[in-house]
């Protein structure tokens, strides 16, 4: 009996020490067990093996046939399926192995892809497409205009439920004219449509998987649709650890074949970590990184920063059914009262600029105005001839993420210069678009804006537009300006493309000069990579394009 | 009086305690000795000494905060206090060994009886397992437990307090020591039990000749198991003789109020004798008698100097100032 | 009577408590703490809300502190006029390297403002013509001497017209951020050709996108711009060739000017011929955060620039906070219904066992994670937070304190007496089961503080811009490889203090053991 | 014995019941929407209330609860994250590895830097080796978990790169993690086996081996551990829960793809049918290392036996 | 000896269920006292002895109210217990107190003398802290320990100063009973000599009645006038101590006495060696509970419970050797 415990007691030790010693090893050896028996799938296993290989540092052994890269992003994708997706890090991996019509190139100019030419008619209610022949899917299906047709089709219909539904909600009728040619037809005169069109959701997806999800209710499009004709198919999936794309042999543009036989999407949350990996080689690039460590990996030998503007704006949006902002003065003299220079010296480190208008520098349609320029006295003598001299109480809402609280924190000591006493409340992302929707107690918000289209319309409709108020997004201040309801409109509809500018150019100055944001800074995209990549394409909204990275 | 080997010699043995940085002579300079085959019992209240004496022979006095100060332990010839641990180790348990008060907590709960009797076997023995496992269950036949075989693979909460004591015996007993000390091995039993342990104890000394040293406060139990007694009192030995004389002819003045104060289920008596006053802690007297402040018949110079130990006659000493002019009792040396 | 008090249990408590040197000591440094906690603030060096630059005057402390400046230019027309900032139109500005100053145009002249500490140039351009700027920023790294490079060139205007086939030797000075003069063609020429042959073709990074410079190229040029009128050779001698206006552009690095000639008789409109900068080298200070420790700063300054000695300070009341309030909670409330369920038993102690066992089942983290999830961030969140979590473990320990008392001979004394059961709670049970609770109570603040901090952390935690400990650590975790006074302070505090609690709890607990005599 | 193990088991569904019900409310209750999270400000509220109907958020409590509670127990479905779209059953099953790994590998060197200190620094008690043991715990217990794992990973993977710095693959990436998470539970056991032995020590039993002779190393690693390790082990069982809260910080510090980083994403995100089945994994985790832990008691302490 | 029953206890039972099951189901008693019924006349010393475990601090406990009574009657001065008020039960405890065994575990460390003393003149309604103070240094020099002491606490003691602390506790309400549980037997035995005679002299000084539960039988002849012996929950026999000691009918009493060790090596004696040890209160055995380890047990005894048949004036027995 007691022998026999004795023996238990030792069994459970070695137990423990067992799957301590054997479980890190599971995947490898997995992998390895299935190998054996079928070598067909040989490069496939390859990959996964890889991974391991290459933290030992056999990159340049590897450098030949292309090797991998590994990517170090913020977070976790969301989605697999451009169409049900709103987030840049999904986008980001999804660029890897989806193409659309259209996209926009490193300078925002809209490029064909897989249509070969586009044509507005004349009152702009209609574009057609002429589109590119022998292309294949990942699966081996052609595509053509009934793809186009299909895919615009599905993610049109609110039935199917896909987060980007109502982004194409301005399309009345898909017509396909001929097998290489369609034509969207819009309801109302839409001169951004090909703007839409070039949009990363505006990805065209294998027909086969939209059978599938007709045929299996509980098919995950999410996870498993990834088929696409873009220069890498997708691999693998595994939450929190990794997504794997590999070279897509079969792609249609020889030139631009895919240079690399594999990148691995690693998501760490933590920053300072992510710089860490970069750093000891464990990931060849990574983004973002705080403005801190931009510095630091400026310096480094073997390790490439880029930084350059974004489409991004951050703004402190005030809400416009609390009487505190009725008054122009008291909205100019917040805008004087901050820094942005200092903003950006301090909380940026310089890696921004300031924002001179409600949309960046690289949106199409921008129009810059003379800035707000920092002036306390200025701010102080608006503030007293106002109707609040003595200022107010307000409370800033802000994400709960550094930069964002930062640049809280940044404006609540400036404000409170001229009188105006801030509490910065920190909320979790989501949290925050949820008490903005509502549009309870709203007061003061730290907000940041990016046009997913690349052009005005989309800069500056939401924020500013009557019917966009709260439940509606994302006029959360309930900003009402009649006026300028009108001129969204007309933009809209104005074929010409100077004239449309105009119109654009009038509307951003009446919102700037209205005031109804505390304009703050658009931030520069800040992504570093190993000296040894090259190839790493950065779209002016901050994206990256890897799809011709190649190690050098 | 034979005149028989001593097995133990116990000369001016002083065990200093550190106690709020003072050192106390818990023990001291005490001196006995025990014949082979003899049952010595040492008694005295708590706090006395008599337990820090026989963990000093066992070389279990626990360092720091204890420490022997002074004098020899002889075993057959050898002073313990020079053996190394090495060699001291081979010592207990094989040629002195011990039993202890509390029976319900001296045995390992979480080890078979079986395996505790094995270790001491294995341990002083050259045999195998099995031979260790045959001479344990013997070990607890002879101690007089039922279904050996049975209870060799019992734990010790299985057992009652009785039984444990005579797994106790039989541990103590398993290599055939040439002493064993047995703190005050019944105290924590019931009188029915008492007398089974004593009864059995007796019967094995008859059987193994061994030496015991009884350690007690219970002078029933002397009367019963003891050949030769050593009273201890605060620290020192105040009396020394044979269980006879002790019961019938005790000299020093704590003896005879010890004595007195115990009631007999014989007799009924209408009022005890009561020894005023508390036991002092061992070391806390400086100078002079440590009995003095309870003594009936204390004189002045109780106060200032220390008694010696008076011969009283062959084989009875006592420690007291009454016996040093009319006995005219010859001072031993100390 | 003072004999007698000597041996009261206090008192033995006391004694054997102030034999554990270390643990005075941390006794001495918890009222230490909790003093600064409470007057701290009074004496705090610097307001713990405001950068410390914007504190610098009222405080009397002369700096020079020049984060930003205003640059004055003016426009040299070839008619010899000058015109002024405001009239100029088509202003670009640019540095070469951001992260280190920006400059932008203003209302009131060109903006130069410090980023961080380094030096780069601050090219102003107008059409054709652009002139350089040295920006110094000084800051924690210290600055070599910078390369002087060149910051306007100046080109003689000829007043004369010219007529076809004339030529025409070009005559430069350039003026460099130094505030030296170059006053050759050839000078120049070959100090460009140092300065900026090289580096030009550096353009390695491997990243492809529009932002990528790759119009001025040459380190040095100069070139007609109206290539029908007149044409220049690599000298600068000017060939007249027809009749117009005659435009001659010199560059170096990024200094660029014009030359205008009059070819044959029309007579022509004065251009913009260069750029004057009131200043060639700009010199700035990084004051903007980050400071390292230093006699000013002890501690150094955090990422808003605020005195980090004086938040920490500051913060020391709201960490006690945390940590004092919500055990206080936990350890009432915990105390109340562990002596209640323990006492009395029946009903109530199942219930209160069960409840207990649920609130365990959850990790303490993951319990106070949830609280704050459900309630909001906040101190008094994060206060409640960890006193749920901190009920159970006083109900279990006071409850198990409570069983054993109960069965002590002295409180069945009491009960064959006649003392009723409140009593026999307060006088008998309650007092025994202190000496554990405090131990407890002691430990486990600093367990609150802790869980605190990692709530901070997780991105959970209390008013960010508040100076708490544990928020400090959370703001400045991005930059711990690189900043190591943000995090190495408010760490240290709380190493400090937790420390300082646990080894007091600790001598609470051996003074209090029983076991262990005096 | 079985028939105990049975009972337990059986003794755990009330509990599990509660926790659901809690679990559920506190992710209903709780502000926060997860189609907004999900999709983030760029879907319109047509779009947003379709997708609240067809998650079926609209309906009353008590029909989503009996729902969640249907699929759970009869179809074993624990949903899809709203996040990432996986099973979460699969999922967790999956991160149920990594972090059992990652808490298995800490316990392992908490208890054995743990009792290993813990039994010199009692034996040597009040030695200077005891002093700096106890006093090097104590600091260990006082240091901010996140805190110190960054100055590992600061130091043993960016300074000297014996390690990686994060992420998962081989057992080299589970040291630092695990000795981060392990270093305060090893703190704890430390103190804990100290004063156990120390209890111990002070039995009579251990007299009663000392003077039979036996050898002090096996006095103390027989006759002593033996004894002093039956607390010990339930401390550590407790632990096993702190561990749990632990590793969703260290996780987090060194992108361990384990529960802890799931929950708190979960958590972060409102993804309910995540936090549901975590707290109730969780929950249930904690109930079974307590059950573990009285079963060991058995092998422990042969007093205990099951009824 | 004349006196009117002061204490009567008829048929007395307390058992301890012992919880089993996953909700707690009742499944076994111990059956710690088992039908037990004596009474205690004013003015005398009963002992009540047996061996650990009989049952016999339990009857104590049962009698003060510590313990749930599970079925009985208890009768003090005419009253039954079971059927007092709250209020009335607390009053009537001012008239029957107890001593306890450890000296060192029943006086609270926390409290001095004095706190120790005036908790039961506080319970019971003495308000005043003058009258208070005085009948403290009055109950002091009665039970022989120094006024100074009333400020020391309750550590600073030897243990026999701290039996006489708790004595003066039990004391200091005037009871009429005493249930002392042995009271001397964690003390030395000069100490316990002290003890012994200062509870003789009480009972003459104030005219208390003992109930005195030893497990000791030398004290127990030397202080009570009766004995009642329990074995195993049950009572085994009672009677005059003279006649207990002399006299002894009940095997198991015989067996007892016999235990005892001798008090002169010159008286040594053969004798029975009772074996075995004391069964399991849970279980007993179904007849007489000595049945198992009774040197003269016979078939009877296996199946009947024998009742207590009183033999003489002075004498009852529970055995079935007398059963005729």
């Amino acid at each position: 009996m007691g022998i026999h415990k004795k023996i238990w007691f030792i069994m459970l030790l070695a137990f423990v020490l067992f799957l301590a010693a054997c479980q890190g090893n599971n995947d490898v050896n997995e992998t390895d067990d299935n190998e054996t028996p079928d070598e067909t799938i040989d490069t496939e296993e390859n990959a996964g093996n890889n991974e391991d290989d290459m933290n030992d540092g056999n990159n340049e052994e590897e450098a030949d046939h292309g090797g991998e890269v590994t990517v170090g992003i913020e977070a976790e994708p969301t989605s697999m399926d451009p169409q049900n997706t709103t987030d840049g890090n999904s986008a980001t991996v999804q660029s890897t192995m989806f193409e659309g019509l259209l996209r926009f190139d490193e300078d925002m100019s809209i490029v064909p892809v897989l249509a070969e030419d586009y044509d507005y008619s004349e009152d702009a209610t209609e574009v057609t497409f002429t589109l590119r022949e022998g292309v294949t899917f990942h699966d081996g299906t052609e595509f053509d205009a009934n793809v186009v047709k299909e895919n615009l089709d599905y993610v049109r219909d609110s039935d199917n439920g896909l987060a980007r539904s109502s982004f194409f909600s301005f399309i009345d009728e898909v017509i396909v004219d001929d097998d290489f040619t369609v034509t969207v037809r819009a309801e109302e005169p839409n001169s951004a449509m090909a703007s839409y069109m070039a949009h990363s959701s505006a990805a065209m997806k294998s027909l086969e998987e939209y059978e599938k999800k007709n045929e299996d209710e509980d098919y995950n499009l999410d996870r498993e649709g990834a088929v696409g004709t873009g220069p890498f198919q997708f691999v693998e999936w595994r939450d929190s650890e990794h997504v794997i794309v590999e070279k897509f042999d079969g792609y249609w543009n020889e030139e631009e074949l895919a240079r690399v036989d594999q990148i691995t999407f690693r998501p760490v949350q933590e920053a300072s970590t992510r710089v860490n990996m970069l750093q000891t080689g464990e990931v060849d690039l990574i983004f973002p990184i705080p403005t801190l460590n931009a510095g630091e990996l400026e310096q480094e030998d073997d390790i490439d920063l880029y930084t350059g503007p974004t489409t991004d704006v951050f703004y402190i949006g005030m809400n416009f059914e609390n009487e505190k902002y009725h008054d122009l003065d008291v909205r100019q003299a917040m805008n004087h009262a901050i820094d942005k220079d200092g903003l950006i010296a301090q909380v940026l480190d310089g890696y921004g600029t300031i924002a001179d208008s409600a949309i960046a520098p690289n949106v199409y349609g921008y129009s810059g105005q003379p800035i707000y320029e920092y002036d306390v006295a200025g701010a102080q003598e608006l503030m007293d001839g106002s109707g609040q001299p003595d200022g107010f109480e307000a409370t800033l809402w802000t994400r709960n993420n550094t930069e964002f609280i930062s640049v809280a924190e940044y404006a609540a000591i400036q404000l409170e210069e001229i009188g105006i006493d801030v509490e910065v409340q920190a909320y979790e992302a989501g949290t925050l678009f949820d008490m903005l929707d509502e549009g309870d107690g709203t007061d003061l918000w730290i907000g940041r804006w990016s046009p997913g289209t690349g052009e005005a319309d989309y800069g500056l409709r939401p924020n500013f537009a009557s019917d966009r108020v709260p439940p509606n997004f994302n006029n959360s201040g309930f900003y009402i300006n009649e006026e300028l309801d009108e001129l969204f409109d007309e933009a809209l509809a104005t074929p010409d493309e100077d004239e449309a500018l105009d119109i654009y150019a009038d509307i951003q100055q009446r919102i700037y000069e209205d005031a109804p944001w505390v304009f703050l800074h658009i931030p520069d995209a800040i992504i570093a990579k190993n000296q040894n990549l090259e190839g790493v394409y950065v779209l002016p909204s901050g994206a990256v394009n890897l799809n011709l990275a190649e190690f050098r | 009086m034979t005149m028989t080997k001593n097995v133990l010699d116990i000369k001016d043995l002083t065990i200093n305690f550190k106690s709020e940085g003072k050192e106390l002579s818990v023990v001291d300079g005490i001196s006995f000795s025990i014949k082979a085959g003899e049952t010595l019992g040492v008694v005295g209240e708590s706090g006395c000494g008599k337990s820090v004496t026989s963990l000093s022979i066992m070389g279990l006095i626990p360092s720091p905060p204890g420490r022997v100060a002074n004098g020899t332990i002889e075993f057959e010839g050898k002073n313990l206090l020079d053996f190394k641990e090495k060699e001291m180790r081979k010592v207990r348990g094989n040629e002195i060994s011990m039993i202890f008060q509390e029976p319900m907590t001296s045995l390992n709960p979480v080890f078979t009886i079986g395996k505790q009797i094995n270790e001491v076997l294995l341990l002083h023995n050259e045999m195998n397992k099995s031979a260790a496992r045959n001479r344990s269950i013997e070990m607890l036949k002879l101690v007089g437990i039922p279904r050996p075989e049975q209870i060799y693979h019992n734990y010790p909460y299985q057992l009652s307090g009785g039984m444990r004591q005579r797994v106790m015996i039989a541990i103590g007993l398993a290599c055939q020591p040439k002493l064993l000390i047995a703190d005050e091995p019944t105290t924590a039993l019931d009188v029915t039990i008492q007398a089974q342990i004593l009864n059995l104890m007796r019967d094995l000394k008859e059987k193994t000749d061994t030496s015991i040293m009884f350690i007690t406060h219970d002078l029933g139990v002397v009367a019963e198991m003891c050949d030769r007694v050593v009273v201890m009192y605060s620290g020192q030995v105040v009396e020394e003789t044979d269980v006879d004389t002790l019961f019938n002819d005790p000299k020093h003045p704590y003896t005879l109020g010890l004595l007195g104060s115990i009631p007999k289920a014989t007799e009924k008596i209408d009022r005890l004798y009561s020894i005023r006053g508390q036991v002092p802690q061992a070391g806390t007297v400086e100078r002079g008698c440590r009995f003095a402040d309870r003594c009936d018949k204390v004189m002045p110079r109780c106060y200032t100097e220390d008694p010696p130990l008076l011969k009283m006659k062959e084989g009875h000493q006592c420690r007291c100032w009454l016996y040093a002019e009319e006995e005219g009792g010859a001072e031993i040396d100390s | 009577m003072d004999k007698q008090k000597k041996n009261s249990p206090f008192r033995i408590f006391l004694r054997k408590f102030l034999k554990q040197k270390l643990a005075v000591f941390a006794f001495g440094l918890v009222i230490a703490i909790v003093l600064v906690g409470i007057f701290g603030p009074l004496f705090s060096p610097y307001d713990p809300h405001r950068p410390v630059t914007a504190q610098y005057p009222d405080m009397g402390i002369d700096l020079e502190q020049l984060t930003s400046l205003t640059l004055e230019i003016e426009g040299l027309l070839s008619n010899g006029e000058t015109i002024e900032q405001q009239e100029l139109t088509q202003i670009q500005t640019e540095t070469d390297d951001r992260r280190i100053a920006a400059v932008r145009r203003s209302q009131s002249g060109i903006r130069v403002s410090a980023n961080s500490s380094g030096y780069t140039d601050a090219i102003v351009e107008s059409g054709d013509v652009s002139a350089v700027s040295k920006v110094l920023v000084r800051g924690e790294i210290p600055l070599d001497d910078a390369e002087p490079t060149i910051s306007q060139i100046r080109i003689n205007q000829p007043d004369a017209s010219f007529s076809e086939g004339d030529s025409y030797q070009i005559e430069v000075s350039a003026l460099l951020t130094d505030g030296t003069e170059i006053t050759s063609l050839d000078n120049l020429k070959e100090l460009a050709e140092e300065l900026y042959g090289e580096e030009e073709e550096e353009d390695t990074s491997g990243f492809q996108s529009s932002t990528t410079n790759d119009d001025d190229a040459a380190s040095f040029q100069i070139n007609s711009l109206t290539e029908d009128t007149v044409s220049v050779d690599e000298d600068g001698v000017v060939s007249f060739e027809s009749d117009g206006e005659g435009l001659v552009q010199i560059q170096a690095g990024e200094a660029k000017s014009l030359v205008q000639f009059q070819v044959g008789p029309d007579s022509i409109e004065p251009v913009l011929t260069s750029l004057v900068l009131q200043s060639t080298t700009i010199e700035l200070n990084d004051a903007y955060k980050h400071q390292s420790p230093s006699s000013l700063h002890l501690f150094g300054t955090d990422h808003q620039n605020r005195d980090i000695l004086s938040r920490v300070i500051h913060g020391t009341k709201e960490t006690l906070l945390i940590g004092f309030v919500s055990v206080a909670i936990g350890t009432v409330i915990g105390t109340v219904l562990g002596l209640l369920a323990g006492y009395y038993g029946g009903w109530l102690d199942s219930l209160v066992t069960r409840m207990t066992d649920v609130l365990l089942a959850f990790p303490g983290i993951l319990l106070a994670i949830a609280v704050i999830a459900f309630l909001g961030a906040g101190i008094t969140n994060i206060i409640f937070a960890v006193a749920v979590f901190t009920i159970p473990v006083f109900i279990r320990i006071v409850r198990a304190s409570t069983l054993s008392l109960k069965e002590m001979t002295y409180v069945e004394a009491a009960k064959s007496i006649g003392v009723p059961n409140t009593v026999i709670i307060f006088r008998h049970i309650f007092p025994g089961t202190l000496s554990v609770v405090m131990v407890y109570l002691t430990m486990r603040i600093g367990v609150a503080i802790l869980i605190g901090a990692a709530l901070s952390f997780l991105g959970l935690g209390g008013d960010i811009t508040a100076p708490e400990w544990g928020s400090m650590l959370s703001a400045a975790k991005d930059n711990s490889g690189t900043i190591f006074h943000a995090t190495f302070f408010p760490g240290l505090a709380i190493v400090i203090t937790v420390l300082s609690f646990n080894i007091f709890g600790d001598g609470l607990r051996d003074a209090l053991d029983p076991k262990l005599k005096e | 014995m079985l028939n105990f193990i049975l009972r337990r088991l059986l003794g755990m569904i009330p509990i599990l019941l509660i926790i659901t019900i809690i679990a559920f409310l506190f992710v209903h209750l709780t502000p926060g929407d997860p189609i907004r999270i999900m999709y983030g400000a760029e879907i319109d509220q047509e779009t947003y209330q379709q997708m609240r109907e067809s998650e079926g958020f609209n309906d009353p409590l008590i029909v989503q609860y009996g729902r969640y509670m249907y699929n759970m127990t009869i179809q074993g479905d624990f949903g899809q994250s709203y996040r990432t779209r996986s099973d979460v059953s699969d999922e967790v099953l999956r991160r149920f590895n990594y972090t059992f790994v990652l808490t298995i590998l800490s316990m392992f060197w908490a208890i054995l830097i743990g009792v290993t200190v813990g039994i010199i620094s009692a034996t040597k008690r009040n030695s200077l080796v005891d002093r700096v043991g106890m006093i090097s715990t104590i600091t260990a217990l006082s240091i901010p978990e996140f805190w110190f794992g960054l100055m590992m990973m600061q130091v043993f993977a960016v300074q000297l790169g014996w390690f990686p710095t994060s992420g998962s693959g081989t057992w080299i990436h589970l040291i630092l993690p695990s000795l981060t998470l392990g270093f305060g539970v090893a703190a704890t056991i430390v103190r804990f086996t100290r004063s156990s032995v120390l209890e111990v020590l002070r039995e009579d039993y251990v007299r009663t081996a000392r003077a039979k002779g036996q050898k002090e190393s096996v006095v103390i690693w027989s006759h002593v551990l033996r004894n002093a390790l039956i607390p010990v082990v339930t401390m550590a069982g407790l632990q096993f829960g702190f561990l749990i809260g632990g590793a969703v910080v260290v996780e987090q510090v060194f992108a361990w793809p384990g529960l802890g980083s799931y929950l708190i994403d979960g958590i972060l995100t409102r993804d309910y049918p995540v936090i549901q089945a975590l707290i109730l994994l969780f929950s249930l985790q904690f109930l079974i290392i307590n059950l573990l832990v009285d079963i060991s008691y058995g092998f422990l302490n042969p007093q205990i036996r099951y009824e | 000896m004349t006196a009117n029953p002061l204490l009567e206890v008829n048929n007395l039972k307390i058992y301890f269920p012992i919880k089993k099951g996953v909700i707690k189901k009742k499944v076994t008693y111990v059956k710690a006292v088992d039908d037990i019924s004596f009474l205690i006349k004013e003015g005398e010393t009963l002992g009540l002895v047996g061996e650990s475990g009989c049952g016999k601090s339990t009857t104590g406990r049962g009698i003060t109210q510590l313990v749930p009574v599970t079925e009985g009657e208890i009768t003090f001065q005419g009253e039954n217990l079971a059927e007092l008020a709250k209020g009335d039960l607390r009053e009537r405890r001012k008239d029957m107190q107890m001593v306890f065994q450890d000296p060192y575990a029943s006086l609270n460390p926390r409290l001095t003398v004095e706190d120790i003393l005036a908790e039961p003149l506080k319970a019971h309604g003495v308000k005043s802290k003058k009258e208070r103070i005085e009948r403290i240094n009055k109950m002091l020099d009665v039970v022989g320990l120094n006024r100074n002491f009333a400020y020391r606490y309750a550590h600073e003691f030897s243990g026999g100063q701290r039996q006489r602390i708790g004595i003066a506790r039990a004391l200091i309400l005037n009871p009429k009973l005493i249930i002392a549980d042995e009271p001397v037997a964690a003390l030395d035995v000069s100490i316990q000599a002290q003890v012994l005679n200062l509870l003789k002299d009480l009972q003459k000084d104030f005219d208390l009645t003992y109930l005195f539960i030893s497990h000791d039988l030398s004290v127990v002849r030397h202080l009570c006038d009766r004995v009642a012996v329990m074995y195993l929950g049950r009572m085994a026999e009672t009677g005059s101590t003279e006649k207990i000691f002399e006299n002894p009918l009940h095997p198991y009493t015989q067996t007892l006495l016999e235990a005892i060790p001798i008090s002169n090596p010159r008286d040594k004696k053969e004798r029975i060696i009772l074996k075995g040890d004391v069964p399991s209160p849970v279980d007993p055995p179904k007849g007489c509970a000595f049945v198992g380890r009774c040197p003269k047990a016979f078939d009877r005894c296996h199946h009947d419970r024998p009742q207590l048949l009183k033999m003489n004036a002075e004498q009852e027995v529970a055995c079935h050797l007398y059963d005729e």
